[in-house]
């Protein structure tokens, strides 16, 4: 099953852009750091679906009249629509978050948040 | 104390994206968009007004309560489309099964609920977008608490 | 050291996830799994049992309008959340 | 007719969420009134489904009336029906004690938005106990996700916001893997709905080996991630032990079981015991589930702090759960499940005891509440009797599923896992036993200005203490239903 490199570089690309996010998550001590690798991985995911309903040559389903074959399949678009929403939302809380824990601690670096809850008074 | 250019350009351009947002919103069902999109576009409409004359001045007209009105109307209503069309014809959230009317298709008006839940869809995104926006822009992260290290 | 742990697992996993990307069939074929009877009738049915023009319109407000209603509500849950963690520094 | 009735366990608490958002600026009291009349309400409307369940057999609701691979299906089986019915009484009690609870425990002016979030949350854990579409099962997750890190936020302490974000961050990245694995499954199947996927997958497994394995492995990491499996757990005891009380209880008791409940569909109706017992899984999950059931354990001997001794308890407990479902014999599957139930039981009891015990003596220091029961009788019989229940001691409920977790480990052999459990047993002793005793005969003078906590509070302490016995006594509502749904599960 094992096919060309070329015949599946979006899917790899999804991939190489799925452990960019991760690296950035794992490595990095910035909060907002932390989220942009967050998307990073999110928009990996979304570039993997939508990649799944292309159809080479195809055109988009609207006022579709032809044959079915034609067409791109519009489920994984529909599907990553709603996943864009959902990484949005979890993005604006975890800003949210960030800018409150700014205010609290002073900081947005994990370490040192880590450090000053731990010495100051609870 | 506005900036001249600044404020000029957004008193032509706002007033364009809100409409052009409000025409993705209602043409979802014909054309590429929908909802999310043409809410999203309007919010940003929303965010270039704050940014330009200050969230006070957008609070001045849709301040804290008539966007949390809209915000549970918009859902409320995507709500009440879904639970009439349970009563109506047994399943929840059903189309044309439960009785709306599909009208002429590729007019404005048609499909049903699709049409309907895109506009209850884009009154919430719009609200919610915003909302988010300004609680984020607005809070003030050196209030309370320790000294902040760094500058804003 | 940390760093290169991260490093080390950030590789493991993109190398397992690449070699299983190569394992899918290629992209843009029409003999992917992808392709089947439910493709055929969301676009060419899409019109008929909506009446939107726009196949994936349709599956987002009437094929699928439950998962729109659930996304719907993590947006509300994040605002709320979010009003919920800013209440206390609002300025007014 | 009641499957009419099933679309409502998801939207009723959703819509009254929306509502409390926007009326609770206004009348916070009708908001409470008003979310324990829906929690209730959804109570009652599960009780009417599990009836009609166990009587015909699993009920299915067509949302947009479109049948199963093109549209999204709703179905509640004998098990969806008992979690549901779980979710919905544990949650109703725990509105009650949050009515009182929940002003002091947040910070001021967002209580309104905490009743949102809670009752956005019994709906989106409903919607994963009756989804049978893996995206909606995904979307349905993230609702609950995003709930479930708002009502960790919500609390005054100021560590809550670091346990939240972390909570935050990593159920994202869990997430991200539940999609991933959604989308892989997709691109080798075709479908979405779990049925379809599942018969499909039997045909394609051995064409697309690599990629079935890497969605089983990317849902078990998202799923154990949520739910709080071993090495994962790292977010659980600062989430759970900062949040408030109530948020606690529905954090430890219901949350990390519906990812569970999730799993527990993927492995055994999506892949099914074969498939699931030629893949690696089992081996691994099995290892986890001992790691927890010690591990957990030993941390939690070492906490100062009660609710985070009980947030590692979490920890431990989980691990029988996976050792249920790995085991995958009936009776360890039956025991598994039937922890789900007991362990939210005893472990939402626990800490509306905790929240209880701590706001009353002042600390939440473990050796400092020395004396307190002889102050607070009631709440510390509470305790000790959902304490009893965690050891195992049988008349308690923890023996029970204990025991079937037992049976089915030799049914297949291997006593080793018997000794394990034991063993965690004891260490759960080592930790629960010296906060009893020194609770009732510990040195501390809390008679003379503490006393006993009001009936609001009280109330839902007591019920869930007496819910322990009584399904320890009297086991045959959870466990028939859910021996039957462990037979269905393996298809024999």
């Amino acid at each position: 099953m094992t096919g060309s490199l070329l015949g599946h570089l979006n899917f790899l690309g999804a991939m190489f852009l799925f452990a960019v996010g991760m690296f950035t998550m794992l490595a990095h001590g910035n909060l907002i750091k932390k989220i942009i690798g967050m998307n990073i991985m999110d928009t990996a995911v979304f570039l993997f679906v939508v990649s799944l309903g292309y159809i080479r040559g195809g055109t988009p389903a609207i006022e579709a009249s032809g044959p079915a074959a034609q067409y791109v399949n519009p489920l994984p678009s529909a599907l990553i629509l709603t996943g864009i929403v959902i990484a949005v939302s979890t993005t604006a809380f975890a800003l949210a978050l960030v800018v409150k824990i700014h205010a609290r601690f002073g900081t947005i670096d994990a370490d040192e948040m880590v450090r000053r809850m731990r010495s100051g008074p609870q | 104390m506005p900036d001249l250019i600044l404020s000029t350009i957004a008193s032509y351009l706002v007033p364009l994206i809100w409409v052009y947002g409000a025409y993705v919103i209602v043409h979802g069902h014909l054309s590429p968009g929908g909802g999310f999109a043409g809410g999203t576009i309007i919010a940003s409409g929303f965010v270039l007004a704050a940014l330009t004359w200050g969230f006070d001045r957008i609070r001045a007209g849709f301040d804290e309560n008539v966007l949390g009105t809209a915000d549970t109307a918009g859902v409320l209503a995507y709500v009440s489309i879904g639970l009439a069309a349970l009563i109506r014809g047994g399943w929840f959230l059903s189309n044309l099964g439960a009785g709306y009317p599909p009208g002429i298709p590729g007019r404005l008006f048609s499909s049903g609920a699709v049409w309907l839940l895109g506009a209850a869809i884009g009154v919430k995104v719009t609200t919610t977008l915003y909302g988010l926006f300004a609680r984020l822009a607005e809070s003030q992260p050196a209030r309370e608490g320790q000294p902040r290290g760094e500058p804003r | 050291m940390r760093l290169l742990l991260v490093v080390l697992t950030v590789i493991l996993v993109g190398a397992m996830l690449s070699i299983v990307a190569l394992g899918l069939p290629e992209f843009g074929t029409a003999t992917a799994p992808t392709r089947n009877e439910m493709v055929r009738r969301y676009i060419e049915e899409a019109l008929p049992e909506t009446g939107a023009v726009n196949s994936i319109t349709a599956i987002v407000f009437d094929y699928r309008a439950f998962d729109t209603l659930g996304e719907a509500t993590v947006l509300f849950a994040a605002a709320a959340a979010a009003a919920a963690v800013l209440g206390t520094v609002r300025r007014d | 007719m009641t499957s009419r009735l099933l679309p409502l366990v998801v939207v009723l608490p959703l819509a009254a969420g929306f509502l409390a958002a926007w009326a609770g600026r206004k009348n916070i009291a009708l908001v409470r009134a008003g979310a324990i009349a829906v929690s209730v309400a959804h109570a009652a409307i599960s009780l009417a489904l599990l009836a009609a369940a166990s009587r015909s057999g699993p009920l299915v609701h067509l949302m947009g009336g479109w049948a199963a691979p093109v549209g999204i299906e709703l179905r509640l089986d004998l098990f969806g029906a008992v979690v549901l019915f779980l979710i919905g009484g544990l949650n109703s009690l725990v509105m009650v004690y949050a009515s009182r609870d929940a002003a002091e425990e947040t910070a001021p002016g967002v209580e309104p938005w905490y009743w949102s979030l809670l009752l956005v949350l019994l709906g989106a854990m409903s919607g994963i106990a009756v989804t049978k579409d893996l995206f909606n099962l995904f979307v349905m997750t993230e609702v609950s996700s995003i709930a479930a890190c708002g009502i960790v936020a919500v609390s005054r302490r100021p560590a809550a916001l670091e346990a939240s974000f972390k909570y935050l961050i990593l159920s994202a990245v869990g997430s991200g893997a539940i999609l991933l694995g959604t989308g892989l499954l997709y691109a080798a199947t075709g479908y979405l709905d779990i049925d379809r996927v599942s018969e499909v997958l039997r045909e394609v497994a051995g064409s697309f080996p690599r990629v079935t394995m890497a969605a089983l492995a990317l849902y078990l990491v998202g799923f154990g991630l949520k739910a709080a499996l071993f090495p994962l757990h790292v977010w659980l005891p600062d989430a759970h032990s900062t949040a408030p009380s109530p948020s606690s209880a529905l954090l430890s008791g219901l949350v990390v079981k519906v990812y569970v409940v999730a799993l527990v569909r993927l492995l055994y109706q999506v892949w099914g015991v074969e498939l699931f017992s030629q893949s690696p899984g089992p081996t691994v999950l099995l290892l986890l589930s001992w790691l927890a059931m010690v591990l957990g354990s030993v941390f939690a001997i070492a906490q100062r702090d009660l609710k985070r001794m009980l947030a590692y308890s979490t920890v431990s407990q989980m691990g029988y759960i996976f050792l249920g479902l790995a085991l995958a014999s009936p009776n360890a599957l039956a025991g598994g499940l039937l922890h789900i139930f007991n362990h939210a039981l005893m472990k939402s009891c626990l800490f509306l005891a905790a929240g209880v015990l701590i706001s009353r003596a002042g600390t939440r220091d473990i050796a400092a509440m020395a004396g307190i029961g002889r102050a607070m009788p009631l709440t510390t019989a509470a305790f000790t009797v959902a304490a009893m229940a965690m050891i195992g001691v049988p008349g308690t409920n923890g023996f029970i599923s204990k025991w079937y977790l037992s049976l089915g480990a030799l049914d297949l052999g291997r006593p080793v896992h018997v000794a394990v459990v034991i063993f965690s047993s004891l260490l759960n002793g080592v930790y629960y036993l010296p906060f009893v005793i020194s609770a009732f005969f510990g040195a501390g003078h809390y008679e003379k200005r503490v006393t006993e906590a009001p009936g609001v509070l009280l109330g839902p302490v007591l019920i869930l203490a007496a819910a322990c016995i009584w399904t320890g006594l009297f086991p045959r509502f959870p466990l028939d239903q859910l021996i039957s749904a462990a037979h269905g599960f393996l298809g024999r």
